[in-house]
């Protein structure tokens, strides 16, 4: 099997769904003749043509919302936005049209959309090119939110994404988009949307991640390793509607809880799980649960996001800090 | 009304010496006075009796339905509604110029439009009454339901055009917005997109004056919404938005233009709100009872009976015929309308995704359970 | 001291702003003449003037970025968005600029702006009408979230908004706009921002609450008294920056703690409280933290909203169930 | 370049019997070929030689920060950096026609334009070299800092022109947009707003023709930018961007209306984009080689030069002189960049909040704990 970047997984994923569906079409800002500015969508527009891959305006509003009329009327829409920063024009057709259309004509339409952006800091990216607001789209019911951490994963969920009757969020992690490479197999072969992936397994305590964060936390896991921590590493990457029990039976067997995101703290996804595990595993806590975030601040410029971004040393040193507690 | 000959817009400001590079017309179009005298030629459309009494018919139906829908609101049996009232040319007027395969996208002010196209008034009512079941009509399956937040409908419309034109399909996609929806910037960006692409949409503007409270004049300095698609390089064209004919004919050649792959068009019809902005809202707060007055003299609807009786030998039977005709068929719909099953609130789960994520199973038990309780 | 609604005592905080400092403008859709769709603005235009007062054209983005370009100029804009279901295409302004602008020229510029707007379901309004996604704004860093629960504290917390030095989303709960009263003097005086009220003080049982579910927190608390069991009960009223050492103090006092908010669950703010509890009161923990919310679906037509919206009845199942654990 | 001449935007669809009831033109200014011989009479600042100069040397400086800015940025001592090439004359005209107190709201390529106003080159490249203190500039203190979010910064725009006009100052706002930016629904939001409260601002439309990938022609359907005031009710004039004279003639006159009282305007400055859309850029990908090469004869730098030379016998050694100037001018300010202070992390809390909330304070400590670990 060939080894893939997650930028050339992706773009797998969608030269596939393009052949297999004349109802996928895909557009955006420059995903045409420039392939994308992260080359995401290279070659794709001379391979399908100009009206199944094309340039819009500069409009994200605009993009959001032809997604839903598209959609209502049977197309398989892939939008792109250029950056997560530029998304946020988006939300408005997002809570108030595509996440609602079905339920709102209770079935008479529907909304089978996908909009893709990258996410995430770390490429010494300019202003607003960094963000990771994962957990405002994940509050919105009837929406799905999926974020690979790899590109095997990254081929599957985005055909799930695709292929899913419903609006999906498409988000894709910019610091591993060439920095990760996995074997990708161009089988036309979805994975499943709503469920977690146990992709270390561990007795000790469980670190819960997604997204660019996963890889720094499996690099934490084998530190621990080193130390005798064994650490149970999930990778979440479906947040909305998210798979509960995964992390329940977790946390279950190892009684501690680490989350680990990009996203500022204070209201970050990682609340919601920690949420749950103080619902649903209370009994099994054998240490407060933990969170590893961004901190509450702007996302700073390039000089300083490095130390905004969770460091595998503060992910490690938060695991052994609940392994030792109540020390 | 604005003026016929009056070219208003041009820029007093700009050195004259420079070269015109670029040159743009609005242009109005009427048929019939106030009192249904004739203008101009009426389109051909307008030889067909029968057609003519429709669309009649369409209007008195809406106002019938109106008033009945406020008296509901008005004795608890309804939610907030938004009457036509004084606007029915406009929705009639386009709706009767789509084919059934056509798309529209109404805003909550089209009720008269849905009507036409075959949605029933129940279901327009359980929707008004606060019930998701209303917009699962069995009349045109693919129009949009009502849509609320003001323009953002015009992303969709845009979007369905590209699906009809990317499968070559001959239909076209028949957007309504009001005049305060034209300073949404979604609506902006919707029509530079269709003009880009040549989409077969039409935008039409019910102008009726006012948003809520806000006046024409302090929602846009333009001094015609039908000049907003030059700034999308398309053509728009004011239309005297009392006279059906007027409606009607604007629509049909911009539908047929879309159709033909000419790509968009605006139809601003300028009309008048003679009624509140909904039923939550009291215009006698911000308007003066004689500006109502007045413009209570350009109602569409009389101003066609005065055609019909004048040019058509229009009885005094008819008329009442079809008024009887109408307030039986609102009356029948309401019963049916109170009559509709009550909904259970497990149902908020039933159609939130195609397939109900098992991890909210738990939360629809719940609120089953709640309701036994 | 006169009784005031909320409506009454957000108004007599504008007109306290207006009439103090001339930097306040208030704007939006049908806040001139016409006083608001909920007279919240009532007479403000005729007594300060349409310079001061004033309709915006309809346009929500715009409304927000005006804010940020008055702000950043030195005047108090406090712009109003009709319904908060219209307040998505005012979050790229939100987090792209608004909670940006200190931060950004490192306190050359500022943006001293409100943005208020009504919140939630239960007075039977259309469609797009019941939004509660304060979970959205919460997660925002460089703003502030607040949302009062009677007109006593609506006035002392609009002033303080108003006169920050920072952006303030104001949330006004619809649902007790009118449906309650409270005494209300018109002293100037502002009450703090980032604290939350303990309104209620008990033993037995935290109940974390804010916005319109206070008041049925309260019913609940009183019911729950009647099985002897002594609830505690917190106005969050700032959710942004939040309080959380009075959270913290009250779970480390009643070893239990149940969350009322009308958002959905997932994502809600009641996830980021739990996370709280979870990380730093855990060992005070006598039972599993219990969120009592909205269900995951798209808020209901009003013929479900009551159905929707926690009851003091689910409240007090939740409250009981924490009591009795591990019963 | 559009022929000065052809009245383009006729609506050929239009049923032409119908009345028009408002006209619009939108006019071409220019003064210089490319050649820099001139096409009509200029107007009376370019009678002063100096401040022609200082506009030349303006644009050179601009030019010559670019290059060493991109040789930073290849250097790995620089972020994404996108430079003016080829559009020195659209920001500098336009910032040499502003006031001191008036406010600056740039896009992301208007570094010129700041340079202009007087923001430090070492401010500017240490925000391009990734630290917010680079917006902190002792320079025009009420600017704004670059905006990145396109068109983003319109309403800002507004907003400030609101307080100017609010507080009767005789002041002017002046943002500067892409032509890219000109699809944006805020960017229309913005400028009807400005319509009807005649606000004192001036959108300046930096048409380079390209928005990254996208060729105005995809971009949107309207023949001119200038056109898009339309929507808003007020005027647009189209300019050559690459002529000073006309860019700073109109944006003179525009910034005098404002200030005046008359209302916005909005100016279309006609450009093209030489170089990439930003470092992270490669165009080779999207436009040939042979159409960059065509524009180049249109540098407006070597227009004003030939100008300089045919008019105001301008001489090798004033030439050499400026160039050498501002080639160490650059350098030194690229030392003191380099030479910055680095920022210690526990700084990013610094500036959240005007006071930091308690609440914070254990995230700043162990931000600068984590520093030092
Ligand atoms: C985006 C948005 N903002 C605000 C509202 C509240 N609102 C409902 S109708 C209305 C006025 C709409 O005016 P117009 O577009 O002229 O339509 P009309 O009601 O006159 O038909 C407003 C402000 C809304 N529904 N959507
Ligand atoms: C709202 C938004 N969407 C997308 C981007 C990414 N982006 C940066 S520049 C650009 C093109 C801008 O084109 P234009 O407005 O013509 O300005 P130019 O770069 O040509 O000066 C795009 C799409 C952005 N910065 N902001
Ligand atoms: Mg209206
Ligand atoms: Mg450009």
């Amino acid at each position: 099997m060939p080894e893939l970047t997650l930028v050339d997984a992706v773009n797998l994923a969608l030269a596939r769904a393009l052949a297999d569906d004349p109802d996928v079409v895909v557009f955006g800002e420059d995903v045409g003749v420039n392939g994308g500015v992260f080359r995401v969508t290279a070659g794709l527009q001379k391979r399908f043509g100009v009206e199944r891959v094309f340039d819009t305006p500069l409009s994200e509003a605009l993009i959001s919302g032809l997604c839903v009329g598209m959609a209502a009327q049977g197309l398989r829409p892939v939008g792109e936005i250029q950056f997560m920063g530029f998304l946020y024009p988006c939300i408005d057709q997002l809570v108030n049209h595509a996440s609602r259309l079905r339920n709102r004509t209770q079935g008479r339409l529907s909304c089978p959309m996908v909009l893709r952006t990258p996410h995430g800091a770390g490429i010494r990216a300019p202003e607003h090119h960094s963000e990771a607001t994962e957990a405002m789209l994940a509050h919105i019911p009837g929406l799905r939110v999926v974020i690979p951490s790899a590109p095997e994963r990254a081929y599957g969920l985005l055909l799930a994404a695709i292929r899913d009757p419903d609006p999906v969020v498409f988000l894709e992690p910019t610091r591993i988009y060439r920095a990760v490479k996995g074997e990708v197999e161009d089988n036309g072969e979805a994975m499943p949307l709503d469920v977690a992936f146990v992709i270390r397994e561990g007795r000790d305590v469980t670190l819960v991640s997604w997204g660019a964060m996963v890889k720094d936390t499996l690099e934490a896991a084998d530190e621990l390793a080193g130390d005798g921590i064994d650490a149970e590493v999930i990778d979440l990457a479906t947040l909305k509607p998210y798979d509960e029990q995964t992390i329940v039976n977790s946390v279950a067997k190892t009684g501690r809880c680490v989350i680990v995101h990009e996203a500022a703290r204070t209201g970050g996804f990682g609340a919601e799980i920690a949420a749950l595990v103080a619902e649903r595993a209370l009994l099994s806590l054998l240490a407060p649960v933990a969170r590893v975030t961004g901190y509450d601040t702007v996302i700073p410029l390039p000089r300083l996001e490095r130390q905004y971004i969770p460091s595998v040393a503060r992910v490690v040193a938060a695991a052994r800090k609940t392994c030792k507690f109540p020390d | 009304m604005v003026p016929p000959e009056a070219a208003v817009g041009q820029d007093t400001r700009a050195d004259q010496d420079l070269p015109v590079i670029a040159e743009f017309a609005v242009r109005r179009r009427a048929y019939m006075a106030p009192d249904g005298t004739l203008l101009r030629d009426l389109p051909e459309f307008a030889g067909d009796r029968e057609s003519v009494v429709s669309m009649y018919r369409g209007m008195m139906l809406a106002r019938a339905f109106d008033l009945k829908a406020v008296a509901l609101q008005r004795t608890g049996r309804l939610g907030t509604y938004a009457t036509s009232l004084g606007q029915e040319a406009v929705a009639v007027g386009v709706a009767s110029a789509m084919q059934p395969a056509d798309v529209l996208l109404p805003s909550y002010r089209d009720n008269a439009a849905l009507l036409w196209r075959g949605v029933t008034m129940e279901d327009i009512l359980l929707f008004w009454g606060g019930d998701e079941r209303g917009s699962n009509w069995s009349g045109p399956k693919q129009d949009f339901p009502f849509c609320i937040p003001v323009g953002s409908q015009a992303p969709h419309a845009a979007g369905v055009a590209y699906a009809f034109k990317y499968r070559q399909q001959a239909r076209v996609a028949v957007c309504i917005l009001g005049d305060g929806a034209t300073s949404k910037g979604d609506v902006a960006e919707a029509m530079n997109f269709a003009g880009v692409w040549k989409l077969p949409v039409v935008f039409l503007v019910n102008n009726n004056q006012w948003a809520i409270s806000v006046p024409l004049e302090r929602q846009t300095a333009a001094q015609t919404l039908a000049q907003k698609a030059i700034a999308a390089g398309f053509c728009g064209e004011q239309v005297d938005g009392n006279d059906i004919f007027a409606v009607h004919a604007a629509a049909e050649t911009a539908i047929a233009a879309a159709r033909a792959g000419k790509g968009p068009s605006l139809i601003e019809a300028v009309t008048y709100r003679l009624g509140d902005h909904t039923t939550a809202d009291d215009a006698s707060r911000y308007r003066p009872a004689e500006e109502v007055k007045e413009h209570w003299k350009e109602d569409p609807i009389a101003r066609l009976r005065g055609y019909l009786i004048s040019r058509e030998n229009w009885s005094k039977a008819e008329e009442e015929q079809i008024a009887a005709e109408c307030e039986q068929r609102v009356d029948a719909a309401i019963d049916r309308y109170l009559a509709a099953a009550p909904r259970a609130a497990e149902s908020m789960f039933d159609h939130l995704y195609a397939r109900l994520p098992s991890v909210y199973a738990a939360q629809r038990k719940e609120a089953e359970e709640q309701k036994n309780a």
